[in-house]
């Protein structure tokens, strides 16, 4: 039996042991951050799939109540992998911090107000840790680059949690218990679509929706690298649960359209869903820096997890679990990578690295891995999230939004193409010569990820159970399978034979290769040039805006950021008014405002 | 498992053959055309295994990686192809987002290893190839969703089979039809889509660095795709067929059809082909879903 | 009568400090503010009639009808506090002076 | 015996003249002495003269116990901190201290007025210590005139009423047949009076000049301690005696402005001491609008909140900004040497921000559950906007402070230690508030007793 | 213009004040209060604590045995407000030396020569006004006046010598000693009320008879106190006022 508050405590402590620890040696601080999470993730994943863990309360003060779920239970298992593989960095990027002791304390702090927000069984106490993990994590960005990144998260995520609140107390008014069950149970009419959507625009500030997808790219592309995978693959996915909680256990009676398929409100969600892909991902074909391509790609899949959730047939909803399961891993994988790349190089601009396979071929294959599940390409897990959430769109006959799917899905092509090109191949820089390949501690959790996610693509069937038991408590029926097959709605998807297909492709393939005669090994600059004699190798690197003729055709910026801009100013500018009129050293002022306000009084009735 | 594994393999040499004599006839067709001689129709056969046979250079592993990745993945591509509505390697698991997808591996397989050439054209291309994919795929996508709900299936049997009750979709679906050729045609890579080869400007793109088993390896790829494209295109708007002699007449008619109408244009820049995609075939794709499924 | 003199002399004091700049004219009208409140605060104690709260042998019983000592009280206090308040005032003025050279609070280039 | 805590500071104050040198000692020994005091006090209602309530009386409630605690606390700290400057103006403080607790305890209007006037006579003598005699002039003269309308409108009521004993008020106001009507007049009068006090929007001209340079000991008398103790003032006045029933729109507005204008003018600002006093101009407002709409725990408990975590900013905002000057660009990484004195200030600044852990989350927790309750769904959504506002320009001002090169350092123990143990203290309180709860749940039962005529 | 506006708001204001008031009907129109609804009432009946229908002139025995009303009021019902005036008067001396004094100071030349006659005649005139100040302090609970205007007379003969002569720098330290012991006095007395009977400032002593001079037990003291302390702040304020630093 494990308790869940001791737990979140031990979490606690462990931070701040970590933080005393760290100030004897940065190193051994982080490694306590490795273990405590390991150990988090580790006991939840044991305990929570035996389903016996121990929600009782007694210490932590009696507004925080937990409530274990299999909903619960996947998202906080899953995260909390997530801090486990991306602790493995934290000993290295140590002393590239300003805090690096407030960094491990505040690290281990975000865990365990991620896990009280899966557990929480009131909306208080989601709330509480909502807002914990906000803080904490807010702190975590700065210890990067920019400290204005942090800003704009905190504005954008608070719009969000108030927004909740908002919500929250609406309810506790209402329903005078804030139980989440009991009070998402008994809503209806118009209460049910007020909270719907103020639920929703938290989980929109969470995973980066389109009108509040302006903080992503910012934070995750000054964020240190491990800050940007946890955020990426761990906190972001917060969002996530809010939309399950708004969109699945809130049922607002509202009349379907004709042959649009899908409530009103859902099919409103929906197309911001859309949106979110379509701008995610043009957006992320033309960044420059790894990191904010990789920020607007999972917005972009943010928005395939919301369209799921939208459809809300058990088909949709099982794909959005697998893919929020498949692209925690993948991003996360991913995010690591360029954080091997920049923790050798110290940059992550595409344009200015190049050939870097050639110094650590492992973790080209494990981005290679990572991006080619993010495409949804087989053999990997994304593949299957994506199958079945294109099964449920064409079976509700969403054209539109399927057709924002497709795009997306052909995109991601591109924007995971380009560092892939351009970072790892082409042409070795002379500038990195002596790179080299990532520490051991370093390879580890990524080579975790990239064989989890092949795993999850190949037998998919065998990670179907955890999510089968979401299913079951929220009340859908569970995906229909057999063997390893997964049978949607039209037609049935055997990823083990496709591997197995693939695989002897590949094989024939090789034993023709090795067959036919062996080929001269020549250098990178040994190129067909036209006749030109090129002697310097970034002559010869294709980097820069790689994308440029499709740039080209949409160079603006999406005009949301204007719009954001234009409301700080507006703002100061009424503070200045204010300051101006209000706020001036003479006397005469108050003197001149009381005798208004009596001249006021005293006439009222008569003005 | 292991019969159906081979048996797929056998489509794919079937396929190979079968797209490199057309190909090859193609070749003679278009020279009568333009008033040439042509080339013998085993042209094409010639050609790959004179490039097998020679020794080429190769620029690191990733290349020469690269390379075994795409072509297998082309191979495991055509081994889920259905020839006619009875004779397919795995039947009910010829999943039509299988061939999206697997054709996908193929093309990363190819664009990796050709921008791990190190050579600036080679990349370039492969950005150019990638854009045009960007912009013919989804087009056609919308069309096949169309179709898959329709028919209620996305096994190309099956929608053979619909289609013999109730007409091609060609004929059901003209706009459908349209759009799905215009996609075809860049998918084939044929002008006036072949912005990514380019043969004057690029050198023919992603190809540069190419020589020996490499160039050799990559023909048959390009053979093969070509087979898995024009055979989606025959079984999903000509209603597949059922003997193997209106496959291939259908497979040569539509092979040759697009390969002359190629000929008669020029060349789009990569950016007119994206914004004639979006502007002009998506919104017919659309209309067209719209018109049959919200009926 | 005298009520609306009073008032009307808390207006003037307002009056004086909305419209003046010059230091010194500023605590002159936060006098004449006061005064006038003290005024109207006598003011209410009057009863018509009535005699000055003091038991003399001239009117030795508390059964006559006084004027209110109360607000007299008030007012004494009042009136104090008022002294006090404007001597803080001159001796800002003293120093402000001290400081700028000037009472013109325009004239100080302090905004 | 609770006129002792007012009795003693004076008997001092009036000693402490005789000698400069022991004045300050004076000063400690009587600060300590009220703090440790007003632990000693039992609630009751005290009668000096021994008229009953026809004389002046002093009432001990809970109310009026927290703020004693809290305020005579706060201050005892304050002067501590700040040595040498309290040297000075050792007696001004004494008085100081005799006027605050003159506020809290008073039962009766005109007292009321005099403490006020004690009180801003001290306050305006703190304030010369920033040498700036015209904001201290203005100070005084808007002072002057606020308390001139209390004044008025006081003894308007007396004429009206007969009787200046807050709980006699309460009882025969209704029985002389007065409307909300016929009280508008002296009620407003005495709002607006208190409200310039009070920092309220229109009649606040006063509060820039004073802060925006003030040094730690005035800036933090000045918007903590003094600030907190006008609010509960008005507290009770607006509980028990003022009952503005018909121009709530109008106060309602004068409120909303207040809260929204110091949020916004504290966003605007870029120097560090100005934010702080914008915006706890702008808790200001918020406090007085809950006790408007009778939310009076929640208003205690938004004091208690502000009064701490403002102790605390304006210490060390007020410190550094001395240190190394006021605009936030100049203090850049300020923190990086004086590491525990960033950790009180994030601490309290994320309190008054309302992230959770923090005392400030429970407080903005029950004042949103306090405004829905009575049915309103609109001012929730501005408080929320207003102190998202309020968040944004505090993790600025955060970021800045703890990021980039600077070499300030800020040698002083016992304030680093006071603050932080003020930062544990929110801290504590905001895991395990109940305590806190249980100490203000009382009040206000008691003010209906009192209402009710019914006193201890 | 503004200044022009500012009186149309002024008297707008004050037109609607008054008006306001007259239509208040609990509030009493001028000279039509009514005492008995007062608390002031008890006031004068003297029977805050015991019951008595009416106090006569030399009368004995009452809670309070000042003749004065007005000064039973400010030195006994209401006397802790007396004190805080007291505490108001007395920061804003302290405030004042403490704003413009400093170490050594001098007085401010006058811009005439007093002459012999007005020194002399100014100091006779002093011992004078010093004895009405006092006497009427001492007579605060008999007749008009008290501590307060006392106290303000006694300042004034001290304006009186500063004026007559510009040498003249009266005993500041004496002053402030007498300042702050009045003031200590004050409270005491309070303090051994609330030993001696429990409440603060209570009236300790006998009563004795109204109209006596001897009666009305502490209020003639307190009123002596007042008077001394309320003359030693103004002078404060005259001194501080009148003198100027040293500027070496």
């Amino acid at each position: 039996m494990l308790n869940l508050e001791l737990v979140v405590l031990a979490t606690l402590l462990g931070g701040v042991v970590a933080y005393l620890l760290s100030m004897i040696n940065k190193r051994v601080g982080s490694a306590v951050t490795i273990l405590v999470s390991g150990a988090v993730f580790s006991l939840l994943a044991y305990y929570g799939f035996g389903n016996s863990i121990d929600q009782t309360v007694e210490l932590i003060p009696n507004f925080v109540m937990f409530k274990v779920t299999a909903l619960g239970t996947f998202f906080a298992v899953l995260v909390s992998f997530v801090f486990f593989m991306v602790s493995f960095f934290n000993p290295f990027f140590a002393e590239r911090y300003k805090y690096p002791n407030a960094f491990n304390l505040l690290y281990l702090m975000t865990l365990a107000g991620v896990v009280g927000v899966f557990y929480a069984s009131n909306f208080i106490t989601l709330f509480v840790f909502f807002e914990l993990v906000v803080w904490t994590s807010m702190f975590l960005i700065p210890m990067g680059k920019g400290t204005k990144a942090s800003i704009t998260y905190f504005v954008f995520s608070t719009v969000g949690s108030f927004a909740m609140l908002y919500a929250i107390i609406f309810m506790a008014v209402g329903f005078g218990t804030t139980d989440i069950d009991t009070v998402l149970a008994g809503l209806t009419g118009t209460a049910a679509l007020i909270v719907y959507g103020l639920l929703l625009v938290a989980s929109f500030a969470k995973l980066g929706a389109y009108p509040f997808m302006v903080w992503l790219p910012k934070v995750l592309g000054n964020a240190p690298d491990p800050v940007s995978a946890v955020f990426s693959g761990g906190i972001e996915k917060m969002g996530a649960f809010i939309a399950v909680l708004a969109m699945i256990k809130i049922s607002p009676a509202s009349a379907m359209f004709e042959a649009v398929g899908l409530p009103v409100q859902n099919y409103i969600v929906g197309v911001i869903a859309a949106v979110t892909i379509i701008v995610g991902t043009m957006m992320a074909i033309r960044q420059d820096d790894a990191k904010k391509l990789l920020a607007y790609s999972s917005a972009a899949n943010g928005g395939y997890i919301l369209l799921a959730f939208t459809i809300g047939n058990s088909v949709a909803i099982t794909g959005g679990f697998f893919h929020i399961f498949a692209h925690a891993l993948a991003s996360t994988a991913a995010f690591l990578a360029i954080g091997v790349v920049t923790y050798r190089t110290k940059t992550s601009k595409i344009s200015e690295l190049g050939g870097m396979i050639h110094h650590m071929p492992i973790t080209y294959v494990v981005y290679l891995a990572a991006i080619i599940s993010m495409a949804g390409i087989p053999p990997m897990g994304g593949f299957i999230s994506k199958w079945l959430i294109f099964q449920a769109l064409i079976q509700n006959n969403l054209v539109f939004l399927a057709t924002a799917a497709f795009i997306g899905s052909i995109g991601s092509f591109l924007y995971v193409f380009r560092p892939l090109a351009a970072l790892f191949l082409g042409q070795k820089l002379p500038k990195y010569k002596d790179v080299k390949e990532a520490p051991l501690l370093m390879l580890i959790p990524m080579i975790i990820l990239t064989l989890l996610s092949v795993v999850a693509g190949v037998f998919p069937t065998l990670f179907l159970p955890m999510i089968n038991n979401i299913m079951t408590e929220l009340g859908f029926q569970t995906l229909m399978t057999s063997g390893f097959q997964i049978i949607g709605f039209n037609g049935t998807l055997d990823p083990a034979l496709v591997a197995a297909v693939f695989g002897t492709g590949v094989l024939v393939v090789f034993i023709l290769f090795m067959i036919f005669p062996k080929s001269r090994k020549v250098g990178l600059m040994d190129t067909y040039t036209g006749g030109e004699f090129i002697y310097t190798e970034e002559l010869l690197h294709y980097s820069a805006d790689f994308y440029a003729p499709l740039e080209r055709l949409y160079r603006k910026e999406p005009f949301v950021n204007k719009i954001y801009d234009s409301i700080r100013i507006k703002v100061e500018e009424l503070g200045a008014f204010v300051r101006y009129f209000f706020f001036t050293n003479k006397p005469e002022v108050t003197v001149f405002w009381i005798v208004a306000i009596l001249l006021f009084i005293v006439w009222g009735d008569i003005i | 498992m292991i019969l159906g594994i081979l048996a797929g393999l056998g489509i794919a040499l079937f396929g190979f053959t079968l797209q490199s004599s057309v190909a090859g006839i193609n070749r003679k067709v278009v020279a009568r055309v333009q008033k040439r001689y042509g080339p013998p129709w085993y042209q094409e056969f010639l050609d790959i295994f004179k490039g097998l046979s020679k020794r080429g250079v190769t620029h690191g592993w990733i290349f020469d990686f690269g390379v075994i990745m795409a072509v297998g993945g082309i191979i495991a591509t055509a081994m889920f192809m259905p020839i006619t509505s009875n004779i397919a390697a795995f039947s009910g698991l010829d999943n039509f987002f299988i061939f999206v997808y697997l054709l996908a591996v193929g093309m990363l397989g190819m664009a990796m290893s050709a921008s791990g050439s190190g050579n600036p054209l080679a990349s370039i291309g492969v950005m150019r190839a990638l854009t045009q994919m960007f912009a013919y795929e989804v087009p056609f996508l919308v069309i096949v969703m169309t179709i898959i709900k329709v028919t209620g299936t996305s096994s190309l049997v099956e929608i053979m089979a619909y289609q013999g009750q109730n007409g091609w979709f060609m004929w059901t679906m003209p706009l459908g039809f349209v759009v799905a050729s215009i996609s075809l045609l860049g998918m084939l890579g044929k002008k006036p889509f072949e912005t990514f080869i380019a043969p004057a400007e690029l050198a023919s793109g992603p190809m540069v660095e190419y020589g020996g088993k490499h160039l050799g390896l990559l023909f048959i790829m390009m053979e093969i795709s070509h087979f898995i494209e024009v055979s989606l295109f025959v079984h999903l708007f000509l209603g597949g067929a059922t003997t193997i002699v209106g496959y291939l007449i259908k497979y040569f008619l539509v092979y040759t059809a697009a390969n002359l109408y190629s000929y008669l244009n020029g060349r789009f820049k990569i950016d007119q082909v994206v914004v004639f995609f979006y502007k002009w075939i998506l919104p017919l794709a659309v209309l067209q879903a719209v018109w049959v499924l919200w009926r | 009568m005298i009520q609306i003199a009073s008032i009307l002399l808390v207006m003037l004091g307002l009056y004086g400090i909305l419209t003046n700049r010059n230091i010194i004219k500023i605590i002159i009208s936060l006098n004449i503010f006061e005064v006038g409140l003290n005024l109207f605060i006598v003011s209410l104690a009057y009863v018509e009639g009535g005699i000055d709260p003091i038991l003399t042998s001239h009117s030795a019983s508390s059964t006559l009808s006084f004027v209110d000592p109360l607000p007299h009280a008030l007012v004494l206090t009042a009136i104090v506090i008022g002294v006090g308040t404007t001597a803080l005032g001159l001796a800002f003025a003293k120093k402000i002076y001290a400081k700028y050279g000037t009472y013109e609070l325009d004239e100080m280039g302090v905004e | 015996m609770a006129v002792l805590l007012i009795a003693i500071p004076l008997l001092f104050a009036f000693v402490s003249i005789l000698n400069k040198k022991y004045a300050f000692y004076l000063l400690a020994l009587v600060a300590a002495f009220n703090f440790v005091f007003s632990f000693f006090l039992e609630k009751g209602m005290y009668s000096i003269g021994g008229f009953g309530p026809f004389g002046i009386n002093l009432l001990v409630d809970q109310y009026a116990l927290i703020g004693l605690w809290l305020l005579n606390g706060l201050f005892f700290l304050t002067v501590m901190i700040n040595l040498k400057a309290s040297k000075k103006l050792a007696t001004v403080l004494i008085v100081l201290l005799a006027g605050i607790n003159g506020l809290l305890l008073t039962n009766d209007l005109f007292n009321l007025f005099v403490f006020l006037e004690i009180t801003g006579i001290s306050a305006y003598l703190l304030t010369t210590e920033n040498k700036k005699p015209v904001s201290s002039f203005n100070y005084l003269v808007q002072g002057t005139v606020g308390s001139g309308l209390y004044l008025l409108g006081l003894v308007i009521l007396y004429s009206m009423i007969g009787t200046l004993n807050m709980s006699d008020v309460i009882s025969r106001i209704y029985t002389i047949g007065a409307t909300p009507t016929t009280l508008l007049l002296p009620f407003m009068l005495m709002f607006i009076g208190l409200g310039v006090e009070a920092k309220l929007l229109p009649f606040n001209s006063w509060v820039k000049g004073v802060l925006e340079k003030a040094k730690p000991l005035s800036g933090t008398l000045v918007s903590s301690v003094i600030a907190g103790t006008i609010l509960l003032v008005f507290g009770r006045l607006l509980t028990t005696v003022m009952v503005i029933s018909n121009a709530d729109m109008l106060i309602t507005i004068i409120l909303i402005a207040t809260i929204i204008a110091g949020e916004v003018a504290a966003f605007k600002s870029t120097r560090i001491r100005e934010i702080l006093l914008f915006s706890s101009i702008g808790q200001a407002g918020l406090v007085v609008y809950l006790f408007t709409h009778g939310l009076l725990m929640q208003g205690v408990l938004l004091i208690i909140a502000n009064v701490l975590s403002k102790f605390v900013l304006f210490t060390i905002g007020a410190s550094l900004a001395e240190a190394a000057g006021d605009e936030v660009e100049e203090l850049r990484g300020a923190f990086k040497n004086n590491k525990l004195l960033g950790i009180g200030f994030t601490v309290a600044a994320l309190s008054v921000t309302g992230l959770p852990l923090f005392f400030g989350f429970v407080v903005k927790l029950n004042v949103l559950l306090g405004i829905f309750g009575s049915y309103d769904l609109i001012t929730p959504i501005i408080i929320l906007v207003v102190s998202l506002i309020e968040g944004v320009y505090f993790i600025k001002l955060l970021m800045k402070l703890w990021y980039g090169e600077s070499n300030v350092q800020i040698k002083n123990v016992l304030m680093t230690v006071s603050v932080l143990s003020v930062a544990v203290v929110l801290i504590v309180l905001g895991v395990y508030y109940q305590p806190m709860m249980d100490l203000v749940a009382p009040i206000k039962d008691e003010m209906i007793m009192i209402i009710q005529g019914g006193s201890f | 213009m503004k200044k022009f506006l500012a009186l149309l708001a002024v008297i707008a204001l004050g037109v609607g004040i008054i008006k306001t008031l007259d239509n208040n009907v609990s509030f009493p129109k001028y000279g039509e209060a009514v005492i008995e609804s007062r608390v002031s009432n008890f006031y004068i009946k003297k029977n805050v604590t015991e019951e008595n229908s009416e106090v006569l002139f030399g009368g004995s025995d009452y809670e309070t045995g000042s003749a004065n009303f007005v000064t039973s009021i400010v030195a006994n019902y209401r006397s802790f407000d007396t004190l805080g005036e007291v505490t108001v008067l007395f920061i804003s001396a302290f405030g004042v030396a403490l704003l413009l004094g400093s170490k050594e100071q001098k007085r401010l030349e006058l811009n005439f020569k007093p002459n012999f006659m007005l020194q002399v005649g100014s100091r006779a005139l002093f011992a004078i006004i010093v004895m009405v100040g006092l006497y009427i302090s001492i007579h605060g609970h008999l007749t008009p006046g008290g501590g307060f205007p006392g106290g303000t007379i006694i300042a004034a003969s001290v304006l009186l010598l500063y004026l007559s002569n510009d040498k003249f720098r009266t005993n500041i330290r004496g002053f402030r000693f007498m300042q702050s012991i009045t003031g200590a006095l004050y409270v005491i007395i309070g303090l051994v009320g609330l030993f001696v009977s429990g409440f603060f400032l209570e009236n300790f002593l006998g009563t004795g008879i109204v109209g006596n001079l001897f009666s009305a037990g502490i209020i003639p003291i307190v009123y002596i106190i007042i008077g001394l302390k309320v003359g030693s702040d103004f002078s404060i304020i005259i001194d501080s006022f009148l003198t100027k630093e040293v500027s070496k």
